[in-house]
């Protein structure tokens, strides 16, 4: 019972996640602030949905269904690069805004515009 | 959902059928994964519809036809490497004309000493 | 006996894979090993030939699995007539590509070997979708091979040749996909047992998955107005691979005959003879084209292309009849300008490389050397292709013209083969003219004395082949008719597939 | 010889885990799992040139639990934001988060760290790598974000895989 | 109970999906294209998910898996693309 | 059997001058001539019996379904023909001797002519018609050779294809004659088609059998209107000329009609139609020979003059005329083929064959002018002359022809028609021979040597000979041969010299000098020609030719225009219109299944697919774009397949794309980025209109499938995959067991692909793709090639998806899975790889020789199949077994593994060798060099280059 219950606000949750990611993506009116709502609430929402699912199998079923577990770790692993990606497209293609960019604090600029320092190459 | 799942037929094959009909590769390409698409799950459809019948023997009262899913797996493999071969043979034209048109223009009909040489 | 049926599909696949891994580079080394299983491949074919005369049909039970639920292989005459062509053509074609041809691009040898599994695997399976599957090697390898060389060109052709046929193999899904979808049955034999069977508010569906699957081989027949890949391609391909071709063009056909034979044959119940309306017309229309395209060629290979498409008319006008007569003449003709035009197409290249720039276009240019055995040759090439005595194709024309006799539309039928080849006539007489005779004194191209005499030989062979056609018509053609029976008569063939024989062959497994 | 065979004992360890996860508990997948764990890190040992060195491995379940906090906490953060407040009036703006991390594991962890938490995306590294790009979505002070996260990830991190 | 659960998630993530299209359609720019449909894929793999739940069995897992390792190269490939054109170099 | 040998001596014999010549120019003649003398002194030998009355049948059979042997038959036509045929033949050997320059391949020419000797006497002896026609082509052909013989002149060309182009065509029309006069008849041995006049003449057939085959007989004797041929032929040497047009090639017509006389003459068809078309050819040619210049083209019209004159005779259907048409066959045969070698001799001495520039040459050459003289009084008609007496057996014949209720019409025109054929024969002899000797001659003109006035001088004698005592020369000849024309006994009628005072000889007298004046007045005629001047027959024909081909090219060049997207829609148009109308022509139900109640997430991924479908057709010009939009399909497609219960398809399909995705990112970096907008509405609307058509079809067809309950053979699939098997994934069972024959082409497929893929980009480095490789200008770039992140990740990921991999292929008997998938996922983590750390770096580290593994992945997966072979079974029977591993426990191994072993490695191959050889292009088409890789940024550990130990530290 308490299972069930865990699970179905696990579900709740997951389903909250899912769609206030989505929701986000489609509201916000910047690209940058649009990747806040599927790399972070799309993670807790599938991740809430795995666990669910792993105490679902687990608890109603007894089987141990861990390969949520290994979902989880490869979305963990993949939302941040992806993230990334998607932001260095953004600066690159936002030619406007990049002197709106906070400089580096050092010489060299950010890796999407400025790249990796050229003197230092093949030494280190 | 067999009305659905045939209406997305029709429409995954009406669009790959208009995009076939241009005159550039890129389109005529597009087109084509499209209609295979299409036809994969139109094959896959021949088996009839049935959720959560997946054709792994548990002992179930009911399994899905798993015949038209082997077909569909072998189109989908063969239709993924006529696809990688057309895609390089639109780049490849593509890079000794210059233009990445479909049809073969009176220049290409002039006989060419150069290439069979 | 029965085991050597795989055969055809495992040497050359076997070969190819070794051709890939082990000798990629090593071009003496390919040579040897392809011509090797190339001329095995024709022993077997033979053998297989001698199998298959006594007129029943075998079975090769795939994994052992009984018909109808795995694949079968079925041997018989039919499918032994199309493995000794398609191997006897290729040895030609390989005997005249080891010449030079094969080190104009990569992997020459390996793509050969596999089209020839593809063809096999098409002319012996039992089963629809495996048919696709090896329609599909089939084309694959003759992408390759088609682009073998480059050039804008054969690259822009190439294109349109696959695209194409990728449509055409979505179609093939589709007409399968609606055939599986009524009968539940995949096996040839099967379905023509249960295609007569079918209910009534099920025979629309059946049929349109007929008449797709219909369309399907009518492309790779190239029947008009489906044909478009097929004179881009042919003119753009090289031309041992183009003489290759000329038997791909009679898949098409053969898979007519054996599905429309088999499966939607007389006794297919309300389906019998549903290709029979749709045929003859189309064969007319495409020997008609076929014969103005002959006329309106510019080029040697745009002439050759169009003898393709003119003999597939011709062809398909008897296929379409769907009686052993008119099958005998099919399967004789189809015999006859699969070997005639790979001889044209090797002698167009042999003209091509022999007028320096001027290559193969219908213009005058320096007379070529080699001229009277080449000439000689294109003359008889001529001969055989548009009908004119002593060669094959004026016995083919008039078994078609017997054939057609008791047909309502006989007067047209004839009047449209006998016009196309005055059309041809005028056309090679024409070309060859041109070619051969408009000369202006002065020679180029490489001379008799250094030119390689084996192409030529190849060529001759072909024709001899031809020559030899005609003189013994009399026991190719009962040979023929034998097969025509036993393709016309599904019987024998449901008997062989689903009837005895699997108690025998069960499954080790378990 | 244990270090020939076993380049990467962590991988390796992740490997079994991994084929465990998927294959269920028992005796013969943990076997199997060796096997790949032995095998795969060996196949694949060329594309890790430079593999990390895990300084103090228990830091790591203690990063894990802090950023896992904080990942849940910062989405409802983010549902409030994205829910009630127009997103024209969000406050959102790029930070330069200068990098004392010189390993680029331990940089990509702290990239990935960001953005999984509070409010802030990774969007680039400086062309030296000494500096971080950050997109926070509401921040009235960024110098504050910036030191949070060097405070709480970057200390962590760099006693993980740098000291 | 979970059931109903379940039910109102497949309606969530249906209602997430419909906004991640009405970002893949709208756009503006490419980016956010590539991200919505990056949001569709992690949407697709928690309809499966839930599926499993839904119809208790764990058959469509891989496929989970499947989805986000395919999701991430397939949205890494179109950035790379964006950002060097050639994404292979 | 002799028979057969006659035919068969020329073309057996054809080799022997080619092999012969290189022992001079006489021992080829002679060889050559030893040839068709063997052949005559074998057809001599039966003399006796054709003259006994007998016929000599002998055949074999050749093709019996159509009819088709090998079969002879003598006659006394047959024997007068081959005789002709043969005996002529020896002459023209000895003439061409002479006649052709040393410079000439004479042993070709003696092929050639040989050949076509065959052919002709095949065509006399033939008794099964369809070898007739055989033959009848075969003249067709070796003429075509022989008029070309010269093919250095434009004109030899153009008359010989002109030639085999007319009768050749003639031809076609006689092969279906001859079909339907077969049929009709039952057989098609000629002996009995003689006999069976009365089921010919009754059948309903008849008319149109009649004309093909007089449509064959016209044109090869040059019958109006297809007698223009005839003269262009003329640019042959002139013992082909002499051969071909006076005694052989031109009479097959005339012997065709005279062999079917017994069937046809009695119809009304035959005498309406070939008595008039001969009288207006004998008419016609003789106007045109009158004004003919050059010597050869005067002969030439009069022979179609005289052709005509012969058919009509055979026209005119009765027994007399019959005899009258054998006679001056034999006549017209002597003097024509000797008046050509005479011209021939002119021009070969004098250089020249115009008439106006000739004149007094029996001077000149003596020998040759008074052959020719009397050569050409017979062709006038003077008494005394063979010519004159067949002549005047035609006027006598048609004195008793009436025509269309008309009595005169045929007496007057074939006066008008004779008097005109004396005229151009006073013309050819007066103007050349006699008069006074010119001395503006290219050459000294004399006297040929023997070899060339020899043959003339021997057909002089019986110029004469029969002239003078007919009955007693050429009787027994006419009478054999007409008995066999007629088929039945000859009336009463005597070849003589006198007749008594008869209409004929009035005709005779009136056409003779008649002839004289016209040709006295030739300047005024030759006015009166102009000014009636028809249309030129010549510039009909190439005006018809080159029409055709225009036409033919119009049609041809308009259609096949190159356009894919034109060829695409015929082609699917066609499929749309033969699929409707197959399914609304045959009984159809809707189904009675029940239909699945929608679920939620269904409708939202339908309208998904639904706006992305809609969204393609307005966007698609954006090509990165249309990618997007396109991964998002296969995402609603693979989510089809899950919920449909699929998992193995949603597996492929999705690993299947990303592959795809990436392949058409690579090729569109270089490609253009848009498609170019279509500006044509209309073109839009019928895509648009085709489109919807395809896709309601396909649509309709898939929901009538769903929507009804069947019967399917997968029952056993299902049944029997565990035990019978090994495996409880039915669909991997099926791929790798049941259907692994489908598999193994589908890896070939793959295999292929990729050997194809290397191929082409192979030489994409070299000449015009490299200048445009070169010239390709990319926007701005991001500075960082290798974003450190996602390198560092990807590392991460490397070993975990090939973990899973092994953990796909190893459960894929089982569980969804396979080969198949597992070896994407290996090529997808590899992919990773190179996404991250750049191709050149990643691939220096996958040491696998990806060609050899499609090869080696192709021949395990052959091997397993052969294993099977080895032990008894049909290739690819599978086993499986349970081994009991220490630790591991039971568990279960099927040799289908081994060959889902080599499916994957292809797989792995494949991907990899395609992604090699694209990248491979793309770095030729960089701005600059990129950075080697893996990390660009510099940090402490960062930049490792191509360093395989972890110890640069600092
Ligand atoms: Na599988
Ligand atoms: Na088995």
């Amino acid at each position: 019972m308490i299972s069930e219950i865990a699970i179905t606000a696990l579900i709740y949750l997951a389903a909250f996640f899912l769609f206030v990611g989505s929701f986000g993506l489609a509201k916000l009116p910047s690209l940058m602030q649009r990747l806040h709502g599927p790399t972070k609430a799309t993670t807790l929402g599938i991740g809430s949905l795995l666990i669910a699912s792993m105490l679902y199998f687990l608890l109603e079923r007894g089987a141990l269904s861990i390969h949520e577990l290994l979902i989880t770790t490869f979305l963990f692993l993949t939302a941040p690069v992806t993230a990334l990606m998607i932001a260095n497209a953004h600066i690159l293609r936002d030619t406007r805004n990049r002197k709106k960019l906070p400089p580096t604090g050092g010489a060299v600029g950010w890796a999407v515009i400025d790249g990796p320092p050229a003197e230092q190459s093949d030494q280190d | 959902m067999e009305l659905l799942v045939a209406s997305a037929i029709g429409m995954m094959t009406a669009v790959g059928v208009y995009l076939v009909l241009h005159q550039r590769t890129f389109p005529v390409i597009v087109g084509l994964t499209l209609l295979s698409y299409a036809v994969n799950v139109f094959l896959f459809s021949s088996g009839r519809l049935l959720v959560n019948r997946p054709p792994i023997i548990t002992g179930a009262d009911a399994y899905t036809d798993p015949l038209p899913q082997a077909l569909v797996l072998t189109a989908i493999v063969i239709s993924f490497g006529m696809t990688a071969l057309i895609v390089v043979l639109a780049l490849r034209g593509f890079l000794e004309t210059e233009t990445d048109t479909a049809d073969i223009l009176t220049e290409d009909l002039a006989p060419e000493a150069e290439a069979d040489k | 006996m029965t085991s050597w049926i795989i055969a055809p599909a495992i040497l050359p696949a076997m070969t190819a894979a070794l051709l890939i891994s082990a000798w990629r580079r090593d071009i003496q080394m390919q040579r040897l090993v392809s011509v090797v299983a190339t001329l095995a491949l024709l022993g077997i074919a033979i053998f297989l030939y001698h199998l298959a005369s006594d007129g029943e049909a075998r079975v090769y039970r795939l994994g052992a699995w009984p018909a109808p639920y795995g694949i079968v292989l079925v041997l018989d005459r039919l499918s032994a007539t199309m493995l000794l062509l398609t191997s006897a053509l290729a040895l030609a074609v390989l005997a005249y590509a080891v010449a030079g041809w094969d080190k104009r691009g990569r992997h020459f040898h390996a793509l050969f070997q596999f089209q020839l599994l593809g063809l096999n695997g098409a002319f012996l399976t039992g089963d629809i979708f495996n048919l696709f599957v090896f329609f599909e090697v089939m084309l694959i390898a003759s992408y390759g091979l088609m682009l073998h060389g480059g050039g804008a060109r054969r690259l822009r052709a190439g294109f349109q040749y696959v695209a194409i046929n990728i449509v055409a193999s979505a179609l093939f899904l589709i007409a399968i996909g609606l055939i599986y979808g009524v009968t539940g049955t995949l096996n040839m034999a099967d379905l023509a047992v249960k295609v007569p069977q079918v209910e009534v508010g099920d025979q629309a569906l059946l049929k349109t998955g007929a008449l797709l699957l219909l369309l399907v081989f009518a492309i790779k027949a190239a029947f008009v107005p489906l044909h478009w890949w097929l004179p881009a391609t042919y003119a753009a391909a090289s031309a041992p691979v183009a003489a290759l071709f000329a038997i791909m063009t009679k898949v098409g056909a053969y898979a007519i005959i054996r599905v429309f034979g088999t499966i939607f044959g007389a006794d297919a119940g309300a389906l019998a003879n549903v290709a029979v309306p749709w045929i003859l017309p189309a064969a007319l229309l495409t020997l008609f084209v076929g014969a103005l395209g002959l006329l309106a060629s510019r080029t040697l290979l745009d002439l050759a292309s169009f003898s393709i498409i003119a003999s597939m008319g011709t062809l398909l006008i008897a296929v379409g009849l769907f009686d052993v007569d008119a099958l005998t003449t099919a399967l004789y003709y189809l015999v006859h300008s699969t070997l005639v035009s790979a001889a044209l197409f090797l002698i167009v290249d042999l003209v091509s490389e022999r007028r320096g720039q001027t290559l193969d276009a219908l213009v005058p240019a320096n007379p070529i050397s080699q001229s009277p055995m080449l000439g000689a040759l294109f003359l008889l090439t001529a001969i055989a292709v548009i009908g004119l005595p002593p060669l094959s194709g004026f016995i083919g024309k008039l078994m078609v013209l017997n054939a057609t006799y008791e047909s309502p539309l006989a007067w047209l039928i004839w009047a449209l083969v006998l016009g196309a080849s005055l059309m041809m006539t005028i056309a090679f007489a024409r070309a060859g003219s041109i070619i051969f005779w408009a000369a202006d004194g002065r020679t180029t191209g490489p001379t008799w004395a250094n030119a390689r005499v084996e192409p030529m030989v190849v060529v001759a062979l072909l024709v001899g082949a031809s020559a030899m056609l005609a003189v013994f018509a009399g026991p190719v053609v009962e040979a023929l008719h034998a097969t025509a029976e036993q393709a016309l008569d599904p019987a024998g063939y449901i008997d062989a597939v689903l009837g005895g024989g699997q108690a025998t062959t069960q499954a080790p497994g378990g | 010889m244990f270090k020939r065979l076993v380049p990467h004992p962590l991988l390796t360890l992740l490997i079994v885990v991994v084929w465990i996860l998927l294959n269920g508990v028992s005796w013969g997948s943990a076997l199997l799992g060796l096997v790949l764990g032995v095998a795969i890190p060996g196949i694949t040992s060329a594309y890790w040139p430079d593999r990390p060195r895990i300084r103090s491995p228990l830091m790591i379940v203690e990063y894990a639990a802090i950023v896992l906090w904080d990942i849940v906490v910062a989405n409802f953060q983010v549902a409030y934001l994205i829910l009630f407040r127009r997103g024209d009036t969000l406050r959102s703006r790029f930070v330069t988060v200068p990098l004392d991390l010189r390993t680029p594991e331990a940089i990509t962890a702290l990239a990935g760290t960001i953005t999984m938490t509070p409010g802030t995306v990774s969007a680039d590294l400086s062309g030296d790598g000494r500096a971080l790009l950050v997109h926070c979505l509401e921040t009235h002070d960024p110098e504050a974000t910036v030191a949070t996260i060097k405070s709480r990830y970057e200390t962590r991190l760099q006693r993980i895989f740098e000291t | 109970m979970i059931a109903t659960a379940s039910m109102v998630a497949l309606i969530a993530i249906g209602a997430a999906m419909l906004l991640n299209l009405y970002r893949l359609l709208v756009g503006p720019d490419t980016p956010t294209r590539v991200l919505a449909l990056d949001t569709l894929t992690i949407n697709a793999i928690a309809l499966v998910v839930l599926a499993g739940i839904f119809y208790d069995t764990a058959i469509y897992f891989e496929a989970a898996l499947l989805f986000a390792m395919v999701g991430f190269l397939t949205t890494v490939a179109y950035c790379k693309y964006m950002l060097r054109g050639n994404v292979m170099e | 059997m002799l028979l057969a040998f006659v035919t068969l001596i020329p073309f057996l014999g054809a080799v022997i001058p080619l092999l012969a010549i290189r022992f001079g120019r006489n021992f080829c003649a002679i060889a050559t001539g030893a040839v068709t003398l063997t052949a005559l002194l074998l057809l001599l030998s039966e003399a006796g019996a054709v003259y006994r009355g007998e016929v000599l049948t002998w055949g074999v059979p050749w093709l019996p379904l159509i009819g088709l042997s090998f079969s002879f038959f003598l006659d006394g036509l047959g024997f007068f023909f081959a005789v002709l045929i043969l005996g002529m033949g020896l002459l023209i050997i000895l003439y061409a001797r002479y006649y052709l320059s040393s410079k000439d391949p004479l042993g070709l020419f003696y092929f050639y002519l040989l050949l076509f000797q065959g052919a002709m006497v095949g065509i006399v002896l033939s008794d099964n018609i369809l070898l007739l026609l055989v033959f009848w082509e075969l003249t067709s052909l070796t003429s075509f050779l022989l008029i070309g013989y010269w093919s250095q002149q434009p004109k030899s060309r153009e008359g010989a294809q002109m030639a085999l182009i007319v009768t050749g065509g003639g031809g076609l029309a006689l092969i279906a004659g001859m079909l339907l006069l077969g049929h009709i008849a039952g057989t098609f041995e000629l002996s009995e088609i003689l006999q069976r006049g009365e089921v010919i003449r009754s059948s309903p057939l008849l008319v149109p059998t009649l004309l093909l085959i007089l449509g064959g007989a016209f044109t090869k004797s040059a019958q109006f209107p297809f007698h223009f041929w005839l003269p262009h032929a003329m640019a042959a040497p002139t013992p082909v000329s002499a051969y071909l047009h006076s005694a052989t090639m031109v009479k097959a017509g005339i012997f065709l009609l005279a062999r079917l006389w017994p069937v046809f003459a009695s119809t009304d068809a035959w005498f309406l139609i070939v008595a008039p078309v001969g009288l207006v050819t004998m008419l016609i040619g003789a106007w045109i020979a009158l004004f003919r210049n050059d010597l050869k083209s005067l002969l030439a019209f009069s022979t179609v003059s005289h052709l005509g004159l012969t058919v009509m005779l055979l026209g005119m259907a009765t027994p007399l005329a019959a005899v009258a048409a054998v006679f001056h066959i034999l006549n017209h045969a002597t003097f024509k083929a000797a008046l050509f070698m005479s011209a021939g001799s002119v021009d070969h001495e004098a250089g020249t064959r115009d008439i106006r520039r000739l004149g007094g040459l029996l001077t000149l050459m003596p020998i040759t002018a008074v052959l020719a003289l009397v050569a050409s009084a017979s062709m006038a008609g003077i008494p005394l002359l063979n010519g004159f007496l067949s002549k005047e057996m035609m006027l006598e014949e048609s004195t008793h022809t009436i025509y269309a209720g008309l009595p005169w019409l045929f007496p007057v025109l074939a006066t008008l028609a004779a008097l005109v054929s004396a005229a151009y024969s006073f013309r050819f002899a007066i103007s050349t021979f006699l008069g006074a000797p010119r001395d503006d001659y290219p050459r000294r003109p004399h006297d040929p040597p023997v070899g060339m006035w020899l043959p003339v001088a021997i057909l002089i004698v019986p110029v004469i000979a029969i002239g003078l005592l007919p009955a007693l020369i050429a009787g027994p000849v006419v009478e054999r041969t007409a008995l066999a024309v007629v088929g039945r006994a000859l009336p009463e009628y005597t070849l003589a010299i006198w007749h008594g005072i008869t209409p004929a000889l009035f005709m005779s007298f009136i056409a003779l000098v008649g002839g004289f004046v016209l040709f006295k007045s030739y300047r005024f005629a030759n006015d009166l020609r102009r000014v009636f001047a028809g249309p030129d027959a010549k510039r009909i024909y190439d005006g018809a030719i080159s029409a055709l081909t225009a036409g033919a090219r119009w049609v041809i060049e308009t259609t096949h225009n190159g356009s894919l997207p034109r060829y695409v829609g015929v082609i699917l148009s066609v499929i749309v219109a033969v699929g409707f109308v197959g399914f609304l022509n045959a009984p159809h139900e809707a189904g009675a299944r029940a239909m699945i109640p929608t679920s939620f997430p269904a409708l939202v991924s339908w309208v998904v697919l639904a706006a992305i479908c809609i969204a393609l057709l307005f966007w698609h010009r954006e090509r990165l774009l249309a990618l997007i939009l396109t991964s998002g399909v296969g995402l609603i497609v693979s989510l089809l397949f899950i919920q449909f219960s699929a998992p193995d398809l949603a597996l492929t399909q999705i690993s299947v794309d990303v592959v795809t995705t990436i392949l058409l990112l690579l090729a569109l970096n270089l490609l253009p980025k848009t498609s170019p907008g279509e500006t044509n509405t209309a073109g839009r609307l019928a895509r648009g209109g085709l489109a919807a058509a395809v896709g309601f079809g396909a649509g309709a067809l898939a929901y009538a499938i769903m929507t009804r309950d069947f019967q399917t053979i997968s029952d056993y699939h299902l049944a029997e995959a565990k035990p019978e098997g090994g495996g409880t994934n039915v669909v991997n069972v099926i791929l790798v067991d049941f259907r692994g024959f489908d598999t193994f082409g589908e890896i070939i497929v793959l295999g292929i692909a990729a050997i194809t893929i290397f191929a082409l980009l192979d030489t994409a480095l070299r000449g015009a793709a490299a200048r445009t490789l070169d010239s390709i200008r990319h926007p701005e770039q991001s500075m960082d090639a290798h974003p450190l992140i996602l390198v560092v990740a990807t590392r991460v990921l490397l070993p975990l998806a090939l973990t899973v991999a092994v953990f796909i292929f190893m459960r894929g008997h089982n569980e969804p899975g396979g080969g198949f998938i597992a070896g994407l996922i290996v090529a997808i983590a590899l992919i990773m790889q190179y996404l991250a750390s750049g191709y050149a770096w990643a691939a220096q580290r996958a040491r696998i020789d990806s060609q050899a593994m499609i090869g080696g992945g192709i021949a395990i997966a052959g091997l397993t199949g052969i294993a099977s072979l080895l032990l008894g079974w049909p290739f690819l029977t599978s086993t499986h077994t349970y081994i009991d591993l220490p630790l591991v426990g039971e568990i279960e191994i099927a040799s289908a593994i081994a060959f889902d072993l080599g499916v994957f490695l292809t797989v792995v191959g494949v991907v990899m060798v395609s992604l090699a050889q694209i990248s491979r292009v793309e770095e030729r088409a960089e701005r600059e060099p990129v950075p080697e890789g893996p990390i660009d940024i510099p940090l402490r550990r960062g930049r490792i280059v191509g360093s395989n130990d972890g110890t640069q530290e600092s």
